[in-house]
């Protein structure tokens, strides 16, 4: 079975943003899904440090470190983009502005709950930042992630054993392996690489998957 | 492209609704989008909830959509002003709700909404008839009433000048709820009276960034336009 | 009896208000305040609908109705002046950053209460403004107002008979004949013009009344 | 005349007590005022809560605070980052109390407090451990929790360019917690990096109105004097 990369994964993402939709790319692997969206496309990337319309990284001659994504990466600000206070950069999370966030997941349950903050490790100190905002807030929750853990266990589950981000909050699932539509009625299977079998992915999953795929 | 300018008033209106909820920016005359509410009375749009500062006076704005009979209900916190008689007329005759709030928690409830916060503690109008019915709670022992969010279908705002991402600035006082209501409303309409390049307004004076604005649209106020032809 | 004068009451309350002070003055009489503040301190003056440094009143040439204050009158700005949105300009009320507001009113408590929008007349249109926000967020509410109704009762009441505006939110209480410290202990009079003795000012108001003048 | 000006960090810092509540605005390292936070090292005021969006990263800053052991308690959303082993190492002991905050929630809960309001209920973080124990309701068919403000004796506060009544601009993202937090502490002190002429800041553009900084400080971060002199 051929797994798709971490540049693939992003390249899938980048796909179902559309043209106008504004956008918040999480900390870690979503941060690339900005390399790969559309160039015909204008989307704009909302940072929860205040920003609106981020540009690329800056070259290095240009770096500025008043002009920051959230993962403390220098970025540029395009023409057209806008800076505001805290207050205002989470109003438009919560108050359901950003159209899409792309967050990462330790796990993600049938359902849609989102586990990604906090693995509950004895004597780990806990760091929540933007993501319980995020998860709440936007009008779609796109999660990024392998499918499996390195272990072998999935990451797609029943009900998330690590401590919870939010309930019911992660409306697409893009894994390594297949994309799925989470919801109250449960996963749907809406995309399959790399050749594996309906059967086989329920299998590796251990939880019951629809599928919107012709049989 | 992303590209919210509107050509005019009438397609920027095009999908209001009978029986929406609309917030219409202003204090006083400053900051009334005048225009556009005239728009909408010529639409036609009926059953309306207007959510503003004032009810509208003399015969234009808010005042010609009372004239009209096309309000149900207006949620605002001073109605009572200089030529205000529309208003007076339709909520004597029984045609018009009233719901009084108070200035501030008129704002934070605005504000409320477009945060996402689900009601806030405000200790604005404890004790008083506006409070009357509401939930109360004792907080560091200070009172304070519940209030929820107001929402909108529409937010029809009045900026200085716009681009086509939707970012505006203001003119001194006509800002006043402009940047609120653009916040809470599901489509946010600003008239503004100059439409610049994407970048022409510095990114540090934004007031309202363009996640906000639904449609942009360049109209002259009647004031000016009759000045310039003068 | 020799009773103040509007003017007079107006340029009593300023000199009461300090260097360096955040000042709202409500609609009528109490922007009055403004013509009487001593030219040697620097009062900012705050108006509800998102102006801090407001200044005096334009000549004719250069009046501007997108710079009016909360009574709609055309105002300037001083150097040093700011906008802000309503949002901001309730949050400065309520968050108690404006030192002093001067409010007019139709009925006070001995205690702070205040009676200001509404008088409840059958078929009267009822309209609040800023008046309960102002009441309950700034750190002192001064009322300036006549004593006496015009057909002779007492506006300083044990208790308000038209509707509240705040509860116990008045600190002193400027009238055409005294001048009161409120609280929960009840009315002090501070200062008396006219030549009233304190029996005819208990007399007139029909309240009980400390003095902090000498006997 | 209004002078809001300090001579230097030491001064403006002078009343700061053992015990305070102490905001610091800051993203990462944007915003940081490092240079008050240094002379609030050297001052020497101690069992601080500090609230902040991170817990300090290096050996300067906040966790410069922490090394010196000045920190009872942190509010903060996002302690553990790249080189924050001060903090790690004072929690570890048991020394610090943290209170991890949402950051959203660590935002509109000093929203709150610089508006006056007793509480919000807020859906960030329902249902997760971050909201045990708090009080929850359903409001419109969605669940929220309630969360009290957060106020502060300080806030210690980066601004780019200020004037004598406290005006206050910022520099990109360096914006960031400055404008909320300057409304939420008693005595708010921004350092920035120029001081003008009253008027100088177009009132248009004042993103913080001087009514919510009691003292500013001009200095030059270090970063910048060590390329001036380079």
């Amino acid at each position: 079975m051929q797994r798709m990369t971490r540049e693939q994964m992003a390249a899938r993402v980048a796909r179902d943003i559309p043209e106008g939709a504004y956008v918040n790319l999480g900390i870690g692997v979503p941060t690339m899904v900005a390399n790969f969206l559309p160039a015909d496309r204008e989307i704009i990337l909302q940072s929860e440090n205040g920003i609106l319309g981020m540009g690329p990284a800056p070259a290095e001659a240009d770096i500025d470190w008043d002009l920051i994504n959230a993962g403390k990466q220098p970025v540029t600000l395009l023409a057209g983009g806008a800076f505001f206070h805290h207050g205002d950069s989470f109003a438009m999370m919560r108050g359901s502005h950003i159209d899409i966030c792309v967050l990462g997941a330790f796990q993600v349950s049938v359902t849609g709950d989102l586990a990604n903050w906090n693995t509950g490790a004895p004597g780990s100190i806990p760091a929540v930042g933007g993501a319980m905002d995020l998860a709440v807030g936007a009008k779609q929750v796109f999660v990024m992630m392998d499918l499996m853990t390195k272990t072998g266990e999935s990451k797609l589950v029943d009900k998330c054993t690590y401590p919870l981000t939010g309930i019911g909050c992660v409306t697409r699932l893009y894994t390594d392996v297949a994309i799925f539509e989470l919801g109250l009625d449960g996963a749907e299977v809406i995309e399959m690489h790399g050749g594996l079998s309906h059967g086989e992915l329920e299998a590796m999953t251990g939880v019951p998957l629809r599928s919107r795929l012709p049989a | 492209m992303i590209d919210k300018r509107y050509e005019n008033a009438r397609e920027a209106l095009h999908d209001v609704f009978d029986g929406a909820a609309i917030m219409i920016s202003g204090f006083g005359d400053a900051g009334v989008p005048h225009e556009l509410v005239d728009a909408l009375v010529d639409h036609g749009a009926t059953d309306l909830t207007v959510i503003s500062n004032n009810a509208g006076g003399g015969e234009i704005g808010i005042a010609a959509l009372m004239k009209a009979k096309r309000v149900r209900k207006v949620i605002c916190s001073f109605p009572r002003m200089a030529a205000s008689h529309h208003f007076e007329e339709r909520y004597r005759a029984g045609d018009v709700e009233l719901e009084l709030v108070p200035q501030g928690n008129l704002a934070c409830r605005i504000e409320a909404a477009g945060a996402g916060l689900g009601a806030v503690y405000t200790p604005t109008g404890f004790g008083t008839l506006l409070a009357q019915g509401k939930e109360t709670r004792e907080i560091d022992g200070q009172m304070y009433v519940l209030e929820y969010p107001i929402k909108a279908d529409f937010a029809l705002i009045k900026g200085l000048t716009g681009d086509r991402w939707g970012n505006l600035i203001y003119r001194k006082a006509a800002r006043n709820f402009g940047p609120i209501m653009a916040m809470a409303a599901k489509t946010t309409i600003a008239q503004v009276s100059n439409i610049v390049e994407l970048g022409a307004i510095d990114p540090e004076t934004v007031i309202t960034p363009g996640i906000f604005v639904q449609r942009v649209v360049k109209l002259v106020p009647a004031a000016a336009a009759a000045v310039a032809a003068a």
